[in-house]
């Protein structure tokens, strides 16, 4: 075990996969002799040179779907968006080509492409450079998205995804990158099709995601000092859903609240709830809850932002509410 | 505007002349029945019909050898049956058949044949140029000396995709040929009202890259003008430009009630008729006797009538299988699996080399 | 009264601004010469001509920005686009500056842009031309999202959106232009804060939008010959939901469905199904359903086509489920 | 690569040449001290200054009236003050707070202010550039003289909005003036490994637009190169690109440790310092006393420490208010209202009016 931050975490991964496969390359703005908007890549373009640590001009649609047809011509790319938010840009190429060229042939190409974006807000980015579109992805048959919300799991994660035949979405929170956490540089892939209980009490779930994990964590702490113990349910891969480790969960405490970034409407929370509805209505002793983000482009100012998305005491007061109700 | 390149071969000093006047009727009667079909309601959906252009195809297949990479757009019955997907796999697909070469998942506008390095029919305009710049990306990465050939017409030029894509073939120099099919309109829209610098093959010095514009109505000056292209392309001069001037003859789907063109427009440019032309040509240097062209319209009947035959006879998919080839069945660790496209040519019945050989539809 | 398509409706409409407000012109491609690729606007161009009924280049993402800039400018851009498949590429001028500069500005401009496209599947069409994204642009802050079903509702809901500030995105679905419905040109411009019951019963909800409305109200008929009475909910507006004329249904009915062409997982059924679990899960006597499209990219061959989509009978089907549990 | 254009009048021919040297100091100063009030957390987010390229945006704003329009990026201070934007406004902004130029809702990347016609910092790369041509398109169906200018880096020429506005601007002929801001660098990335062509202003040949390439280090020159160009626009003759060769002398923002350039490089460029250039020709010409550069700086300062001190001072948005200005409240029937932008300057404390004038802060 060795400590390591997300960030180097990833690093970790990068630097595995590259030394592993000489199919792999890594494609994307900045990420050679800028080290990676976020770091991620420092050192790589040294050790593994310009041809695999590709830095990309700004035309996301076509390195994206350069890395597509690289998929397809038997090379395992691992294209960075920098993040979610210029991942628009690319997102006919993501659902058109990456997520559909499969099933439209009848099954005669596999395309496994990764790509890794950083999403969410918290660093007073303000409106355009906010953005929790993990959603949107989990919408889209084809694709594989996953959330990794420690450092574990961003080594591990990713070096899973590097043996999908098909096109995974990984998305990287950036407040997690300079977050530590314990690595086990020897263990195998992760798995990448279970959600993972990341603390146990029978009175509550609260399910979340990436960035979200941590504060969820925290508010489970206070909650616990009011006498409510929760489950803490990291989703991890967010398509496909594994339902049956959420369920096991709701059936325990019949109670959830789900924690998420992204916008309250058409949530990735909303789809939890109505698999909850659909599944567990009778194990329900309550409404299942969701702490999302306000429904307004996210604002600049520190106070505003704070405002804007899920935080622990609105975490707390959640679990409160659904704990106090039908008791 | 730059001058066409035109052909100054004749056509009987061409090998095989005759093979290319095979296959422009073949795509020509091939479309001219899909027509057909469509009225009956065999075909459904969008059916663009590349009848007026097959010198640009067909041409064009010539030089690209089975090593090389086709993709193509939503008007691609021509490339495909030029690269020598067989009529009766594109027929069936046509008729939703799971015999269609995309097992009827993919229609008029999705025809891919992985053995044959043909990449598919893209139908968002624009969305293929990206693909085939990551094709021939992975083509360099690992030394292959492929070509990937992508055909796109002048309304793709507008999109951004045309933009980025040449402009990161051309910065990394990959082998990429761009073959814009200039047919003078996008959907209804004429160039001179969709761009404002209507000589499409000069875009190409906004990346240094090379381009050039030829007579798309002249098979033996397509195949000159891709010969020269993809001569430098495999020298390592990296992607080449060259624009197709061409014309579509039908509308552009079959919903299209042609409100935006003159029917003299297209009378000028039938004159012009690829295929009536080089037919022409073959037979005033005494090169296609009449017997010759009645042989060729009757074995080009056959194929067809074959095809459509085949697409009849061809099974449903089960409508259990409704979810398959989503994901990729799981078969272990796909690390160690080949690369796709690089695997044994499982699609359709033909083996395909990987040493370079001419189009199979080329029966020289 | 007038028997139109909905394409006739939507000209109608179209007409009535163009003629109302010189600030209003329709942009977008083959809008003009060739009438419309859904020929809604055949002969406009002849009556407004070339600069009012605007032809563009293929440049989805340009020709949308130049709208919001158009709308800045104090015209009242009216933007087809086609149909939704092609939004992706436009998808980050809607997000990021249709949906944003008002609020990042700190409320100096009013973007009075409206962004209608033909959306859903049905034809054959394959996978890349059979998209359904409402439910991602009722997702964002700052968009109104409408789908009207009707004749009367393409005509009255375009002229009610002109009167709109904001962007609004209207969703037409391609299988609706040739259908016919009465039209009351006299009408004012249509609710657009409202949906509608289309069909009152009271054992069951059904709740739909757009396209699937038809199907769903044809599926009532069916039901009705089994016993079971249906409120038929047309949503209408897409963003902000109506949530009340939902509840009110509900409220009645205590058993809902919701029948959406959307893929299952984050459909916007699934919003609806959320809502219904915090506002209405007392009322409930059995868990809400959803008729979603199947998670694959829509086929080309009919008989898959059909499979994948909701169809009558799976409506049908899920209504007698519905009634038949916890009576 | 085409010549650059080189101002040849002297410093002190020009009738307000002092005025141009105060606006590019107060850039620099201001600019400055962000940075320092980054350091100490009272600026947060992104930052990106200007540093190093004051010159194009002085030199552009004088030739741009209160009529005309300016579309710009995320390292917009240097546009938003030279065109005016009260430097109080733009701290207060970065400060998060009410009295900020955006309420304090956009930050550093979004300064707005629509009386001045300053239609914002966008922070998508590229994504201001379709709406400088909406702009302009309004402004040519209503038949109004406006010049919309639309400032953009050279990473924003890779995005396919670029190829996409360009093509739509010429077109239409639309009155745009597109101001390429090339520093060499998308950020850490150098144009020859972004651009397979690096001359930019050749770009504007694949759009039949005229383009030219200015010294953006030289106030004089980028003025008058942007005054030749907007003369065109309002000539009728459409849009043009202007490339302003130039260079950004700190990190691309707060976070980049700069790995990718040599100091040595960044040294050369600095001696092309536009400020100090600039002051040293007008010295040389005895047309700025010692006394005159030290008043500079001294009301330079003030007016940066009471943009502090207003920053300081103003209130926060009550975050009661935080669902405020997602949309437009309710006012009855909007069809009635004025086009936004025309209506009344609500902004701040100037009124614009709409007969032509001179950039505010020139005081000749
Ligand atoms: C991104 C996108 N926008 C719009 C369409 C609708 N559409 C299909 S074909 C076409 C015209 C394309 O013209 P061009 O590229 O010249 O090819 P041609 O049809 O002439 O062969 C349009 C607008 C589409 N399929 N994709
Ligand atoms: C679409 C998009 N992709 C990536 C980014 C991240 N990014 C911000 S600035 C920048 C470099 C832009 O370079 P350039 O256009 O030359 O402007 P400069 O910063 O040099 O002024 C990048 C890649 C972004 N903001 N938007
Ligand atoms: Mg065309
Ligand atoms: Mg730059």
């Amino acid at each position: 075990m060795t400590t390591m931050t997300y960030r180097e975490a990833v690093r970790s991964a990068l630097r595995e996969a590259l030394r592993n496969d000489e199919r792999v390359f890594l494609m994307g703005e900045d990420v050679g002799r800028y080290g990676g908007a976020f770091a991620c890549s420092r050192g790589l373009v040294e050790e593994f040179g310009p041809e695999r640590i590709r830095d990309t001009p700004l035309s996301e649609s076509a390195f994206v779907g350069a890395g597509i047809g690289a998929a397809i011509g038997g090379m395992r790319p691992i294209v960075e968006v920098m993040t979610v938010n210029f991942s628009l840009l690319a997102l006919d190429q993501i659902v058109n080509n990456a997520a559909t060229l499969r099933h439209m042939s009848g099954g005669q190409v596999s395309i496994p492409i990764i790509l890794r974006m950083a999403t969410g807000a918290g660093r007073q980015l303000a409106a355009q450079h906010s953005h929790s579109f993990e959603a949107w992805y989990a919408h889209v048959p084809g694709l594989t998205v996953l959330a990794p919300a420690t450092s574990q799991d961003a080594r591990g994660m990713l070096l899973a995804a590097l043996d999908e035949p098909d096109p995974v979405i990984i998305f990287e929170h950036a407040m997690l990158y300079p977050q530590e956490g314990e690595v086990d540089e020897q263990a195998p892939p992760a798995d990448i099709r279970r959600a993972a209980v990341r603390r146990a009490g029978g009175d509550l779930s609260l399910i979340t995601y990436g960035g979200s994990l941590g504060k969820t964590l925290l508010a489970a702490l206070e909650l616990a000092k009011l006498g409510i113990e929760s489950d803490v349910v990291d989703l991890r891969v967010l398509r496909p859903l594994d339902t049956d480790t959420i369920l096991e969960s709701v059936s325990k405490t019949h109670r959830a609240a789900i924690v998420d970034e992204g916008w309250r409407t058409g949530s990735l929370a909303a789809e939890v709830s109505a698999q909850l509805m659909e599944r567990a209505f009778y194990e329900l002793d309550a409404p299942v809850a969701r702490v999302c983000s306000a429904e307004v482009p996210i604002p600049y100012a520190k106070h505003l932002e704070d405002a804007a998305l899920p935080q622990i005491a609105t975490i707390v007061r959640a679990g409160r509410e659904l704990c106090a109700k039908n008791e | 505007m730059a001058e066409e390149k035109t052909s100054n071969l004749s056509a009987l000093s061409h090998p095989s002349a005759k093979a290319l006047l095979r296959q422009m009727l073949l795509i020509r009667r091939f479309e001219e029945k899909s027509a057909e079909l469509y009225t009956v309601g065999k075909i459904h959906g969008f059916l663009h019909l590349y009848i007026g252009e097959e010198a640009v195809a067909v041409g064009a297949m010539q030089v690209l050898t089975a090593d090389d990479e086709i993709v193509s757009t939503y008007r691609e019955h021509g490339h495909a049956i030029a690269r020598g997907i067989p009529p009766a796999g594109v027929m069936a697909e046509m008729f939703g058949k799971a015999n269609g070469c995309s097992r009827g998942r993919g229609g008029s506008m999705h025809l891919f044949d992985i053995g044959r390095r043909f990449y598919g029919g893209n139908a968002i305009v624009g969305g293929g140029l990206p693909v085939a710049v990551g094709l021939a990306l992975a083509n360099k990465l690992q030394g292959r000396k492929r070509v990937t050939a992508c055909f796109f017409g002048d309304g793709a030029v507008d999109e951004g995709e045309f933009h980025e894509s040449l402009n990161l073939a051309a910065l990394w120099k990959l082998p990429v040929l761009f073959v814009c099919e200039n047919n003078l309109y996008s959907m209804g829209t004429g160039l001179e009202r969709h761009q404002s610098q209507t000589d499409i093959q000069a875009k190409a010095r906004a990346y240094a890259m090379s381009g050039e514009a030829v007579d798309g109505m002249d098979v033996l000056a397509v195949e000159a003008a891709v010969r020269r292209a993809v001569e430098d392309i495999r020298a390592g001069s990296g992607p080449f430009l060259l624009e197709a001037r061409t014309y579509r003859y039908r509308a552009h789907s079959m919903y299209d009630p042609e409100l935006y063109r003159d029917k003299a427009e297209v009378e000028r440019w039938k004159r012009r008729c690829p295929i009536e032309n080089f037919a022409a040509k073959l037979r005033q240097a005494g090169g296609l006797a009449e017997a010759d062209w009645k042989e060729l319209e009757t074995s080009v009947a056959a194929q067809i009538s074959e095809a459509v035959a085949a697409a009849e006879a061809g099974p449903w998919e089960p409508v259990e299988d409704l979810l398959k080839d989503v994901y990729t069945p799981a078969t272990g660790s796909a690390r160690g699996a080949a690369p796709c496209g690089d695997g044994p040519a499982d699609a359709h019945d033909e083996s395909v080399a990987l040493e370079p050989r001419p189009s199979p539809l080329v029966k020289p």
